[in-house]
């Protein structure tokens, strides 16, 4: 029997091994999978690439994991927001890497990554300080500039409604990196706010197909990032 | 350059020419802060659908107080609402109609604008910055017009329209027409052209305080 | 405001030209536009190059706008299905060109021509006939060839529900290629089963947003291709 | 070579062997024809979800005459039912799903099967035939296990396993193992290796009928 529902964020992140690569979900606060990147610094894994739009806020979440040390590398878009604090501090000690990408061509790096496409090519960057040292090709007179594939070893998701299939509904704008990342991880792990019986999602309905999900936790009241921040609570 | 200037355009009125030079049913994306002042001017007879990166088309007016939901929100984090007839969608799906060329015009800010129309808005160079980038250079990249909304002058008091820009590029050629509080610049093959000046401009104090050269039509 | 709904098939196909790419939804029948595939046969465009999964079946839909010679090309990866009978007579007399394209590479030029991509490598076809004439590049020791967007003027499209802004719904298997062919098309025509006031599609269910539609034609009852088959029709 | 064999497996023990082999919450794409029928003999206690590349996970048994619909059917064409917990998407994400080697398991019929793995099962490279690859090249390209299941001669009595493929291939090094109705082999960087023969069939009678060198275990 196919079940993917595990009972606690503890096992859910269990697998996650030093040294890993981590898509983690979210565009701000919305989407991001507090509950399990918690977990993830109780378990402790090490010498993590995380791949993430942004790289936290305050004390929690994906900014506590940056401090706790756990990160080497952040892949990432816009890793200075309002309330960041963390990342840049360590960031202008030289004390973690960045590989700047601009939005979309993570995006689409990502779901490559988890289509089979090793490389493609995209006009953005072109001519910006962000294609140097990248392969740029002409197609039909216009030039364009090589990305490669993303794929990653875990993803930490945040959802909506999951099946025990895993099949996944997710809620607005939380959407966002979602479900390109589920693809692209070869274990997906998922933090959904309702679990239902099998066919009460509508199958037309469906945004991430179960066969991209390897475990879901019910986490019902996630914690708000914003009332944490509001709070000055540090999760260290 | 001469800072105070009477008889210039305010925020709200470069923000209403914007509006008022987007047709009917356009798909549009509004970057982050000034930007977003254009969605408040749209003429009542027209409509048009605005797109945000993080996933929504069909964003509507900002919610009432107490009305917020931390997962509607657009581009800029900030709470919004979603129309009547909008829709979600995942961050791939969302830059394919970027990068496809599906949005009509995107309405970005600028460090800088060059007369080629080279755009620099997401890096001022400084080597202590911590870089980002964002969705600018997929938007510049890939909607097919591209409006810049920009102070003419920096809070220096330089000119923001130049010759080349000296800030990291966010894309070569890719500005159609500017909007600042003086005037409103088209882009063109053969340089920069003047449509029309705030009530206290004229053409020769216009190109007097820009870097770049100036035509009038 | 904005009405994407149009009042007839012809009216719906009246912009397509002669030399036009072409789209056409549907895999075998499922999906396939019938009523826009004929109004093109009355419409009378020419020369048309059409992108379809298959070539259509006895002697309606795509198979007649074949068989009326306003098919300079197609390009499919199954030409050939139980009930093909036009395509393969006028392919064995040279009268229409064929590009054979595998079944996942069709689908993922199909959606790179609509979000940009001009190019991409893919591991499907290497070492087989289909690689002759690309390129082929190693990515981390594996071979894969080069494949390129593909960008069509107009797509016919079978949906089951659309709203005004163009926002669709499919039904079942008959969505297949119905999405991306979307995305691609400067120009995507849509016949809806029905058509609903905006807001009565849930925003998190919209399968095409209404940004990759151009024009929807209302067709409450379309003919079965099965049936008409089943009784020698032919629309010519 | 001798077609009238006593003691072979039949189509459906050929069908069951597979499905024997295929663990419990398995993701699966049964080729058209001769593999469709390994769907109907999962043992009772596993739970395996089945693909189509025409968009749906989670096909269900053939429905009942009078239920079809002409919108719910597989990769053959023919019409399906969808189990619950199923869903439905594009061909983009369909293909994502196979080339991105999320399938775990495919079945597929074959021309021919070369002792290195290379498979040959869309053309027979006749000039007057129509080319048709469909799917296939991306299943053999993306799918982690590569199942055939094929007849073990010809209908004109000739190995389907062979030195070398004469006919087009769809990929080279891609098949795991064979299901024949003679024996069960497994396609190995040594060679093929024979797991299981069909009740009246031994190795020497095997090695005789097969153009392909074979080995035990």
């Amino acid at each position: 029997m196919i079940n993917k529902i595990v009972n606690s964020v503890h096992e859910a992140v269990s697998d996650i091994f030093d040294g890993a690569i981590v898509l983690i979900s979210g565009f701000g606060e919305a989407g991001s999978p507090i509950e399990l990147i918690h977990a993830l610094i109780d378990h402790g894994a090490k010498n993590l690439t995380v791949v993430s739009n942004n790289t936290g806020n305050g004390h929690v979440g994906l900014a506590a994991l940056i401090e706790n040390r756990q990160v080497k590398k952040m892949i990432c878009s816009f890793p200075r927001t309002a309330d960041s604090v963390v990342f840049p501090e360590l960031y202008r000690k030289g004390e973690i890497e960045l590989e700047l990408v601009p939005q979309g061509t993570l995006a689409e790096r990502i779901r490559c990554g988890g289509a089979g496409i090793p490389a493609f090519y995209t006009p953005t960057s072109v001519g910006t300080p962000l294609e140097k040292g990248k392969e740029v090709r002409e197609f039909n007179g216009k030039k364009y500039v090589l990305e490669y594939g993303l794929k990653a070893d875990f993803a930490l998701i945040k959802c909506e409604t999951a099946d025990r299939y895993g099949n996944l509904l997710y809620n607005k704008t939380a959407r966002n990196f979602g479900p390109i990342m589920c693809m692209s991880a070869n274990s997906t792990i998922v933090q959904a706010k309702h679990i239902v019986e099998l066919g009460e999602i509508n199958p037309e309905s469906v945004v991430t197909p179960g066969i991209f999900v390897k475990k879901v936790v019910h986490i019902l009241h996630p914690v708000s990032e914003n009332k944490l921040i509001s709070e000055n609570f540090s999760y260290l | 350059m001469n800072k105070n200037v009477a008889g210039i355009w305010s925020r709200e009125q470069m923000a209403q020419k914007i509006a008022e030079d987007i047709p009917d049913g356009s798909y549009v994306n509004l970057g982050i802060g000034l930007p977003e002042l254009v969605a408040n001017y749209i003429p009542a007879d027209r409509e048009v659908i605005f797109h945000t990166e993080n996933g929504l088309l069909g964003v509507g007016p900002s919610p009432k107080p107490g009305e917020e939901d931390d997962e509607l929100i657009n581009a800029g984090k900030k709470p919004v609402t979603a129309i009547k007839g909008s829709c979600f969608f995942h961050h791939a799906d969302s830059f394919a109609m970027i990068r496809g060329g599906h949005i009509d015009i995107c309405v970005l800010g600028a460090f800088q604008i060059s007369e080629k129309g080279d755009l620099a808005n997401w890096s001022t160079g400084e080597t202590d910055a911590i870089p980002a980038v964002g969705g600018a250079m997929d938007l510049v990249a890939g909607v097919k017009t591209v409006f810049i909304i920009t102070q003419h002058f920096t809070k220096n008091g330089e000119s923001k329209i130049v010759k080349e820009c000296t800030y990291p590029l966010t894309g070569k050629r890719v500005v159609n027409r500017i909007y600042t509080d003086f005037a409103v610049i088209d882009v063109t093959d053969k340089g920069l052209y003047v449509i029309k000046m705030a009530p206290g401009i004229d053409f020769d104090f216009l190109k007097k305080n820009t870097e770049a050269e100036l035509h009038l039509y």
